[in-house]
C-alpha cells in the first residue's frame, strides 16, 4: 500500500498510466508512479526495462503515447525540457551529457540557466562545489577531460546548480568507485533533507535501496512491485534479481 | 606604402561584408547543426529589394538618404520573413540532420533563383549613390559609402559577438552547439534559439545584402559569389565559432585582394583554396574550431 | 558471396540493356545517357555516403575524368577503352591525394572543403588552354563503329561499375566503411588501418565518378568547365535523397525519375529550376526516407540518430 | 606460473601529462602470460589514461612501453593493435547500426585472411560469447547486457594477446556479471589470451583477477592477489571505503 | 499556314538570363512582324515561324541537352539563334551533323569556316568590330601611350583580348598588363587597385559584362585614375551607368546600340521601349543578332524556294535583307574565315557622353 500524503499540498510528481514507444517497439506500458513530498524514491530494473525511457518520458525528452505527467499538480505532459526545467524539475540525464568542450564552471553555471536571483546561484555554486571537493581546483578544465567517474560528479553538481524542487537521477553512481557511490548515496540523503523529492533509477539495486524510502521495479516496461524499500530488499524474488546474493 | 595601406583598406571593406556574411553561416550552424546553401538567396533578396525600393521611393521625391533607410528596412523584413518561412516551412524538420537539410537548401537555391529572376529581371539594378564623395585615410582613398558599411558592418559584428561572448546566451548557444537535449534540461529553450538563431543569421545575410547594395552590381544571382567565400571563411575559421568568422572574413578578403592586386583575381581564387587545404592539413577543425 | 542477390542484377541489367537496344529514338536515346550517368555518379557519392562523408568532390572529379577522356582523345588521339579508363584512373589518383589531405576532417568540413575543390578545379579548366580554356573541349567522339550503340555502351558500363561498387559494399570491406561511420575508434583498436580505408573508398568512388565524366564526355562530345560545377554533386545527392539512401536501388530508381522529370522541366524555359528545385524540397519534406523507404517500410536505424 | 615466459607488456617509468596534471606518473607496469589482471582505482586515477597509453592512443609524456618485447614507446595505436594487443572502450565499443555478425566480424578483418575463415572464426567466437542466437540481430538493438558482450567480442575476434577492457562490467545484473566473468576466464584458459581489466565492480574483481593494480592519482599504490589487496589498508582508505570490507 | 520552328540555344538563367529572355523577345518580335506581314512565301505556300527557346545555362552539358531536345525531341531544322560560345559548341556537334542551320552569336573562329558549312554568325565579332574602334580611339586619342586590358577568363575575354592586343600594339600603344577574372565576381577594388597602381593612359576593359565594367570604372575614379575608358564589346550603357555613376564618362564602347540619337527609326525606337520595361534594360547587339537571323532566314527560303536547310543555306550568303540597324545587309567573311557566314552588320562606335550614348561613327565592312 501507497503510504497517503499527510499534508494536503499538490503531489510533487505523478505519472499515470504513462506509455511510450520508439518506433513500434513499446518501451513503456501503463506506467503510473507517485512520488510524495519529501520522499526518496527509487526505481529499478534490469537494463533495458525502460527506466531511462520513463525518465525521458516525464523530462520530455520522450514523447509519451499514452497517459500524463504531474508536476505540483500541474499537467505537463508533452512539455519541452526547458519548460519542465522552469518549473523545477532537474534531472541527471544517462551517460552525464556534460558539454564537453566548456570548462567545469561553464557546465555548473548553465545547470543554474533558468535562474536570475545571481546571489542564490553564487551561495549554490560553493554548497555544490563543497559537495566534490576534488574537483575544486579544476573548475578551468574542459568538462570532456576529466575521467568518467569524475564527469559523472559533474553531471550531479550540475543538476543541483537549478535548485530543483523534484530531482531525478538516472544512474547517478555508474562508473563511480565504490567509496564515491557511498558518498552519492549519502548525497542524495541530505539533499532530500532540505526539501528535494528524488526520484532515483539504478541498476545498483543495493545502494538505491538503502537510501530511498519506497521502491518501484520496472520489468519490460511496466511496473511489477512497489513498496518499502526496506520491505522489497528483504524480499526473496528482488533478492535474486537485483541483489545477487 | 601607400599601396599597402589601400590594399589593407580594401581587404578590410570586403572582409567587413564577408564576416557578416558568414557570422550567419556559422550561428546556423552552431545552433541547428545545419550548412544552409540558401543563405546567399536571403542576402540576394534584400539586396534586390533595396535596389528597387531605393529608385522608386526616391522617384516619389524622398530624400535619398531617408529614402535608402526605409528600403534597408524593407529589404531586411522581406529577407527576414523569407528565413522565417524557409525556418517553419523546411528546416525546423531537419536540425541536426547535416545531410537532409543540406539537400533541402539546395532545393531552395534553385527554387529561389528561379523565382527571384521571374520577379525582379536578370538586370543588373542601380542604386543611386547614398552618400557621394570620398574621405581619404593614410594617404589612401574610400569612399563614404565603404566608409559606412565598413563601420556599420564592425559596430553590427561587435555586438553580435559580445552578445555571444559576454552574455548568458552565448553561453547556451556554445551549450546547444555541444548537445541540444542536454541543453534543454538546463531549461535552455533550444526551439525558440533555433528559430532566433535562424531568424538573426537571415536578418544578418540580409544586412549584409542592404549595406552592399549601394555599392556593387545587384542581381538575383550575386549570392552566389559570397557563399563560396562565406563558406571558406567559415571553414577557415571553424565552423559555429563566431571569432572564427571574423578571423576567416578577413583571410578570404586579405587574399582576394594582395592575390589579385600582385597576381591575377583567377589565382588569387585559387590561392583561397589552397590556403584552405593547407589551413585544414594543421587544423581539420578551422582555426578556433572545435566541437 | 550468396548474398549479393545475383540474379536480380543479371535480370536489372538484362533489362536495361534490352531497352537500349529496343529504342532506336536518339532523343530517348540521349536521355538514357543521361540516366545512366547520374545513376553512376549518384551510386559513387552513396558510396562515400557509407561512412558518412559527404563527398561535394564529386563533381569535381566527374570533371577530372571528363577532361583526362577529352585531352586523351582529342590531344594524344588513343583509342575509345584507354581513354575510358584513363577517365576513371586519373580521378582515382587525384583523389587519393586529394583524400590524404582532407579524409583526416570530418562531417562539414569535408563537405565544404569538396565543394571549394569543385570550384577550384573548375577554375584550372578555364585557365588550361590546352584544355580549351571557358569554352571547353570539343570533339571527344567515341569511335564510329560504336556510334549507334553509345546508349548500350553507356549502359553496360556504369552498370558494371555499379554492380562492383555494390559488391564492394557487400564485401568486408563495405563493412569497415559502415564500422567507421558508426564507430571509428573501434575499427581502429582491431588493426585495421582508418585512413587508408577512407581513402581506398574515396578512391574507389572517385574512379566511378571520373568514369561516369568520360562516359559524360563520350555522350556529349562537348565538355566545358561548366558542365562540372558543384551542382553535379548537389543533384547526384538529390538522386540518392530521393530515392532513398539505405539501398543502391534508392540512387537507381531517384536517377531514373529526377532525370526524367528534368528532362521534361527543360521546356519550361527559366522555370526549369523552379520545377527542379521544388521537386527536390517537396521529396525531403514529405519522403524524409525516400521513395525505397516507403517501400521497405520503417525499419528504421532510427538507433543511429540517437546519441 | 610460466617464469620462464617473456611479459606481454612492459612499462617502465611511464608518465603522462595533461597541461600541469600528471595522470599517469612513473608507472612500473607488467602483464604476464595467461594472467587476468585486475586495474583499479579511484575515479580520476589514471586507469583509463594508462589504457590509452599502452594501446597507443596517447602518446607518453615519459617512460617506455614494451609489447611482447617490442619496443613501442609513441607508437601508433594502429602498430600496436596489430602486435596483439586490442582494446575495449569505457562507453560503447561497438556499431549500433551493424547486425551482431557483422559487430564480430570486424575484429577479424584484419588477422584472418580468407571470407569462409573469417565466418567460421565470427561462428566460433559467437558461440563462445553467448551471442549465437543474436548473430543476424541489429547490435543496437540489443539489451545492455549483450551490448557489453558485442564490445568483448569484437575485440577478442582478433585473438589477441593481451586484451583491455575498460569497465566492460557497468550497467549489468548479477546473471549477466557472472556470464560475463565465466568468459573473460575461458578466454584466458581455451586461448590463453590475458586479460587487463579496468572496472569499479570489486566483487567481481576480486573473483576473477589473477593480481590487482591499484592506482592512485596516477601512481602505483599497490600490487597484490585480491586477498592483499582486500586487506590494504591504503587501499581501502583511498578506494574501497569502509562499507566494503566485509 | 504552316509553322517552322526555330530552335534558340541561350541562357536564360543565372547570369546570362537577361541576354537570353532578350533574345527570345527578339526572335519572337521577327517572327511577329513577319506573320504580320503575310508570312515567308515559298512555293505557293505561307510559313510562318515559331521561336521555342531553351536555357543552356551557358555550360556544354546542358547545351548539349538543349541541342537533343531541339534537334531529337522538337525536330527543329533551324536554329535560330544561339549564345554561348561552349553550348554552342555543343549544339554544332550535332546540327552540322543531321543537317540542321546553325545561327550563333559566338565568336570563336574554330566554330567558323568551310567545315562548317551550315554555321552562320548572326552579330559582330571582336575580328570586324576591335580593328575599326580601335583605330578610331587612337585617332581621337593620340597622346595616349599605354593600355592595361582586363577581361573576363572565358571564351569571350580571351578570343577579344587576343585581337585586341594585337591591334593596339599595332597602332604602337604599350599594353602594361592584361589580366583575367571570373564571370560571378563582385568585388573590383583589388583589380582597380592594381590597374590604377600600373599608371595606364588607356584602360580597356574589353568584353566585361557592363555591370562589371561599371564597377571597375567607379572604382579606378575614386582611387583617382584619369583616362581613356574603352569596353571594347560593351553592349549597352545600362549596365554600366548602374554601376559605375558618373564614372562612365567618355567610355567608348563597339558593340553598344544608340535609340536616342537622329539616326533611330521609329520602328528600333518602339522596340527597344517594349524591351525595356520586360527586361528592364536596352537591347543590345547580342539580342538584335535574333531577330537579324529570323529575316536572313526569311530571305534565303524565299529566294532559295524552299525550306530545306541545305537549299537554305545555300541561298543565305547572297539572300539580302533589311537588318534592324536599317541598312540592306549580306554575308561576307571569306578573307577572315575562309567562308562567307558573317553578317555584313555595320560596326556603330559609341561614347558615353553625360550619361547618354552618342554614336561616334559607323562603319560598313567592304571586306569579301
Ligand atoms: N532511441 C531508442 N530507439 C529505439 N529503441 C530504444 C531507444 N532507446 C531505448 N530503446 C529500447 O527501449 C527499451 C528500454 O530502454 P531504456 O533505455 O529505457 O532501458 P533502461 O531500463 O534504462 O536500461 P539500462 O539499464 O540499460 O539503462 C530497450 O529495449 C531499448 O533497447
Ligand atoms: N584529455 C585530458 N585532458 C586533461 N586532463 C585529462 C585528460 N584525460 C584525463 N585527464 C585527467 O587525468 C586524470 C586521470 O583520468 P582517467 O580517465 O585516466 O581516470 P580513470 O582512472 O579512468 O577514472 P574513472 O574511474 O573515473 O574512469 C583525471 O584527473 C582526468 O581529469
Ligand atoms: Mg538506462
Ligand atoms: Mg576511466
Amino acid at each position: 500500500m501507497t503510504i497517503e500524503p499527510v499534508n494536503t499540498e499538490p503531489v510533487p510528481l505523478a505519472v499515470a498510466g504513462l506509455s511510450a514507444s520508439y518506433g513500434v517497439v513499446p518501451a513503456l506500458r501503463d506506467v503510473s508512479i507517485t512520488l510524495h513530498s519529501g520522499e526518496i524514491v527509487t526505481l529499478i530494473g534490469a537494463n533495458g526495462a525502460g527506466k531511462s525511457t520513463l525518465i525521458k518520458a516525464i523530462c520530455g525528452l520522450v514523447r509519451p503515447s499514452a497517459g500524463n505527467v504531474r508536476l505540483f499538480g500541474e499537467d505537463v505532459t508533452g512539455l519541452s525540457p526547458d519548460r519542465l526545467v522552469r518549473k523545477g524539475l532537474s534531472v541527471v540525464p544517462e551517460g552525464r551529457r556534460l558539454f564537453s568542450e566548456m570548462t567545469m564552471r561553464e557546465n555548473l553555471e548553465l545547470g543554474a540557466f533558468a535562474r536570475s536571483d545571481r546571489a542564490a546561484v553564487g551561495r549554490d555554486f560553493e554548497r555544490v562545489i563543497d559537495l566534490f571537493p576534488e574537483l575544486r581546483e579544476r573548475l578551468a578544465t574542459p568538462a570532456g577531460a576529466f575521467s568518467g567517474g569524475q564527469q559523472q560528479m559533474i553531471a550531479v553538481a550540475r543538476a543541483l546548480m537549478s535548485a530543483p524542487r523534484v530531482l531525478l537521477l538516472d544512474e547517478p553512481t555508474i562508473g563511480l568507485a565504490p567509496a564515491v557511490v557511498d558518498r552519492i548515496a549519502d548525497i542524495i540523503t541530505r539533499i532530500a533533507r532540505t526539501g528535494v523529492n528524488v526520484l532515483l533509477v539504478e541498476q545498483n539495486a543495493e545502494t538505491a535501496l538503502s537510501v530511498a524510502d519506497r521502491a518501484y521495479i520496472l520489468e519490460a516496461g511496466a511496473i511489477t512491485a512497489e513498496d518499502r524499500a526496506i520491505t522489497l530488499a528483504e524480499s526473496p524474488e528482488v533478492q535474486r534479481a537485483y541483489l545477487g546474493i | 606604402m601607400q599601396t599597402a595601406i589601400q590594399l589593407i583598406l580594401t581587404s578590410l571593406q570586403i572582409g567587413a561584408v564577408y564576416i557578416l556574411f558568414s557570422l550567419g553561416l556559422t550561428l546556423v550552424f552552431g545552433v541547428m547543426r545545419i550548412v544552409n546553401f540558401a543563405h546567399g538567396q536571403l542576402f540576394a533578396v534584400s539586396a534586390l529589394v533595396v535596389a528597387t525600393t531605393v529608385p522608386w521611393l526616391a522617384g516619389w521625391g524622398l530624400p535619398i538618404l531617408p529614402a535608402y533607410l526605409f528600403a534597408v528596412v524593407a529589404g531586411v523584413g522581406v529577407a527576414v520573413a523569407l528565413g522565417l518561412l524557409m525556418y517553419v516551412g523546411g528546416f525546423r524538420f531537419f536540425q541536426r540532420d547535416l545531410v537532409g537539410s543540406f539537400i533541402l537548401s539546395i532545393g531552395l537555391v534553385l527554387v529561389l533563383d528561379g523565382v527571384l529572376l521571374k520577379v525582379f529581371g536578370g538586370a543588373v539594378r542601380p542604386v543611386p549613390e547614398i552618400l557621394p564623395g570620398t574621405v581619404s585615410v593614410l594617404g589612401a582613398t574610400i569612399t563614404n559609402q565603404r566608409l559606412a558599411l565598413c563601420v556599420a558592418a564592425m559596430v553590427i559584428t561587435g555586438l553580435l559577438y559580445l552578445a555571444l561572448t559576454r552574455t548568458k546566451l552565448g553561453k547556451a548557444l556554445r551549450a546547444v552547439s555541444i548537445d541540444h537535449e542536454a541543453a534543454m534540461l538546463q531549461g535552455v529553450p533550444y526551439n525558440a534559439m533555433a528559430l532566433a538563431g535562424f531568424i538573426i543569421a537571415a536578418g544578418l545575410a540580409a544586412l549584409a545584402g542592404a549595406l552592399i547594395a549601394p555599392v556593387t552590381i545587384v542581381s538575383p544571382v550575386i549570392g552566389a559569389d559570397y557563399l563560396v567565400k562565406g563558406f571558406i571563411a567559415v571553414i577557415v575559421g571553424g565552423l559555429g565559432s563566431v571569432p572564427g568568422a571574423i578571423v576567416g572574413g578577413l583571410f578570404v578578403a586579405a587574399i582576394e585582394t594582395f592575390g589579385s592586386f600582385y597576381f591575377d583575381p583567377s589565382s588569387a581564387t585559387i590561392a583561397i583554396f589552397l590556403l584552405v587545404i593547407a589551413v585544414l592539413l594543421v587544423r581539420p577543425k578551422g582555426l578556433l574550431g572545435h566541437g | 558471396m550468396d548474398d549479393l542477390k545475383l540474379p536480380c542484377w543479371a535480370a536489372g541489367i538484362a533489362l536495361a540493356l534490352a531497352v537500349t537496344l529496343f529504342i532506336r529514338d536518339p532523343y530517348i536515346a540521349s536521355v538514357l545517357n543521361l540516366i545512366a550517368i547520374a545513376a553512376l555518379t549518384a551510386v559513387s557519392l552513396r558510396f562515400v555516403m557509407l561512412m558518412g562523408e559527404l563527398n561535394f568532390a564529386t563533381a569535381a572529379f566527374v570533371g577530372i575524368g571528363a577532361y583526362t577522356t577529352g585531352a586523351v582523345v582529342t590531344i594524344l588521339d588513343w583509342p575509345f577503352a584507354i581513354a575510358l579508363v584513363a577517365g576513371g584512373l586519373v580521378a582515382g589518383l587525384v583523389s587519393i591525394v586529394f583524400g590524404y589531405v582532407t579524409l583526416r576532417t570530418k562531417g562539414p568540413y569535408f563537405l565544404l572543403i569538396g565543394f571549394a575543390f569543385t570550384e577550384a578545379v573548375r577554375i584550372l579548366y578555364s585557365k588550361s588552354t590546352t584544355l580549351g580554356g571557358t569554352s571547353g573541349m570539343i570533339g571527344i567522339f567515341p569511335p564510329v563503329a560504336l556510334d549507334g550503340w553509345m546508349p548500350t555502351v553507356i549502359v553496360a558500363v556504369s552498370a558494371a561499375l555499379i554492380f562492383a561498387l555494390y559488391a564492394l559494399e557487400r564485401s568486408d570491406f563495405g563493412k569497415i566503411l559502415t564500422a567507421i561511420r558508426d564507430n571509428e575508434n573501434v575499427a581502429r583498436t582491431v588493426g585495421l588501418n582508418i585512413l587508408l580505408v577512407k581513402i581506398a573508398c574515396f578512391a574507389a568512388a572517385s574512379a566511378a565518378a571520373g568514369v561516369a565524366g568520360s562516359l559524360h564526355a563520350f555522350a556529349n562530345n562537348v565538355i566545358s568547365p561548366g558542365d562540372f560545377s558543384f551542382l553535379v554533386a548537389a543533384f547526384a545527392l538529390a538522386y540518392v535523397k530521393v530515392g532513398g539512401e539505405d539501398n543502391i536501388v534508392g540512387p537507381l530508381f531517384g536517377s531514373v525519375l529526377l532525370v526524367v522529370l528534368g528532362s521534361y522541366a527543360l521546356g519550361l524555359g527559366g522555370d526549369e529550376h523552379i520545377f527542379y528545385g521544388a521537386a527536390i524540397t517537396l521529396a525531403v519534406l514529405l519522403l524524409p526516407r525516400g521513395i525505397t523507404g516507403l517501400v521497405t517500410g520503417r525499419r528504421a536505424r532510427a538507433a543511429g540518430k540517437e546519441h | 606460473m610460466h617464469a620462464a615466459e617473456q611479459p606481454l607488456l612492459t612499462t617502465r617509468g611511464l608518465t603522462r601529462r595533461f597541461g600541469g596534471l600528471v595522470a599517469v606518473s612513473n608507472l612500473d607496469l607488467e602483464i604476464r602470460p595467461r594472467e587476468i589482471l585486475g586495474l583499479i582505482g579511484p575515479n580520476g586515477a589514471g586507469k583509463s589514461t594508462t589504457f590509452n597509453l599502452i594501446s597507443g592512443f596517447y602518446k607518453p609524456s615519459a617512460g617506455e612501453l614494451f609489447v611482447l618485447g617490442e619496443d613501442c614507446t609513441g607508437k601508433s595505436a594502429l602498430t600496436i593493435s596489430r602486435l596483439g594487443l586490442v582494446r575495449t572502450f569505457q562507453h560503447g565499443s561497438f556499431m549500433r547500426s551493424m547486425s551482431v555478425a557483422d559487430n564480430i566480424l570486424l575484429g577479424t578483418i584484419h588477422p584472418v585472411k580468407g571470407t569462409a575463415a573469417r565466418r567460421a572464426r565470427v561462428a566460433e567466437t559467437a558461440a563462445m560469447l553467448g551471442l549465437t542466437p543474436f548473430l543476424h540481430d541489429e547490435a543496437g538493438s540489443l539489451p545492455h547486457g549483450l551490448q557489453r558482450l558485442v564490445s568483448i567480442g569484437i575485440a577478442f575476434a582478433a585473438r589477441p594477446r593481451l586484451l583491455c577492457l575498460d569497465e566492460p562490467l557497468t550497467g549489468l545484473n548479477q546473471t549477466e556479471v557472472a556470464n560475463t566473468l565465466t568468459v573473460l576466464q575461458r578466454i584466458r584458459d581455451e586461448f590463453g589470451c590475458s586479460v587487463l581489466l579496468v572496472e569499479h565492480n570489486m566483487k567481481a574483481v576480486m573473483r576473477v583477477c589473477d593480481r590487482i593494480v591499484v592506482l592512485h592519482h596516477g601512481q602505483h599504490l599497490a600490487t597484490g592477489t585480491p586477498a592483499e589487496i582486500r586487506a590494504d589498508k591504503r587501499v581501502i582508505d583511498a578506494y574501497l571505503g569502509h562499507r566494503h570490507d566485509h | 499556314q504552316e509553322t517552322i520552328k526555330l530552335g534558340l540555344s541561350v541562357p536564360l538563367s543565372g547570369t546570362g538570363a537577361t541576354w537570353g529572355k532578350g533574345s527570345e523577345f527578339m526572335c519572337k518580335k521577327a517572327a511577329q512582324e513577319i506573320a504580320q506581314a503575310g508570312g515567308v512565301k515559298v512555293a505557293g505556300k505561307a510559313y510562318n515561324f515559331e521561336c521555342l527557346a531553351y536555357d543552356n545555362k551557358y555550360n556544354a552539358a546542358e547545351g548539349t541537352k538543349v541541342a537533343q531536345t531541339l534537334l531529337n525531341r522538337e525536330g527543329v531544322k533551324f536554329i535560330g539563334g544561339s549564345l554561348g560560345t561552349a553550348p554552342v559548341q555543343a549544339l554544332q556537334s550535332l546540327s552540322e551533323r543531321q543537317g540542321v542551320i546553325l545561327f550563333t552569336t559566338a565568336w570563336g573562329p574554330s566554330i567558323k569556316g568551310p567545315k562548317f558549312p551550315l554555321t552562320f554568325t548572326q552579330m559582330n565579332t571582336p575580328f570586324e568590330i576591335l580593328p575599326p574602334l580601335i583605330r578610331f580611339i587612337h585617332e581621337e586619342n593620340p597622346q595616349a601611350k599605354s593600355i592595361v586590358m582586363l577581361n573576363p577568363n572565358d571564351a569571350t575575354g580571351r578570343d577579344t583580348e587576343g585581337v585586341a592586343k594585337k591591334v593596339w600594339s599595332e597602332t604602337g600603344v604599350k599594353v602594361l598588363s592584361s589580366d583575367f577574372y571570373e564571370r560571378g565576381t563582385t568585388e573590383f577594388q583589388p583589380m582597380a587597385a592594381r590597374i590604377a597602381s600600373l599608371k595606364p593612359d588607356i584602360v580597356d576593359l574589353g568584353a566585361m559584362p557592363p555591370a562589371d565594367a561599371g564597377a571597375v570604372l567607379k572604382e579606378l575614379d575614386v582611387l583617382g585614375w584619369k583616362g581613356v575608358k574603352v569596353v571594347e564589346v560593351g553592349t549597352g550603357i545600362d549596365g554600366l551607368k548602374a554601376t559605375g555613376g558618373n564614372a562612365i564618362e567618355g567610355v567608348y564602347m563597339g558593340a553598344a546600340v544608340t535609340f536616342d540619337g537622329p539616326t533611330a527609326t521609329e520602328r528600333q525606337k518602339a522596340v527597344n521601349a517594349e524591351a525595356r520595361t520586360l527586361l528592364g534594360e536596352s537591347i543590345n547587339a547580342i539580342q538584335i543578332g535574333f531577330y537579324d537571323s529570323v529575316y536572313a532566314l526569311k530571305a534565303a527560303m524565299e529566294k532559295a524556294q524552299s525550306i530545306d536547310p541545305k537549299a537554305v543555306a545555300a541561298a543565305l550568303p547572297d539572300a539580302a535583307f533589311t537588318s534592324f540597324y536599317g541598312d540592306k545587309v549580306d554575308f561576307y567573311g571569306v578573307d577572315t574565315y575562309g567562308s562567307r557566314q558573317q553578317m555584313r552588320l555595320p560596326v556603330i562606335i559609341t561614347q558615353a557622353r553625360d550619361g547618354k550614348l552618342v554614336e561616334k561613327s559607323r562603319v560598313v565592312p567592304s571586306a569579301k
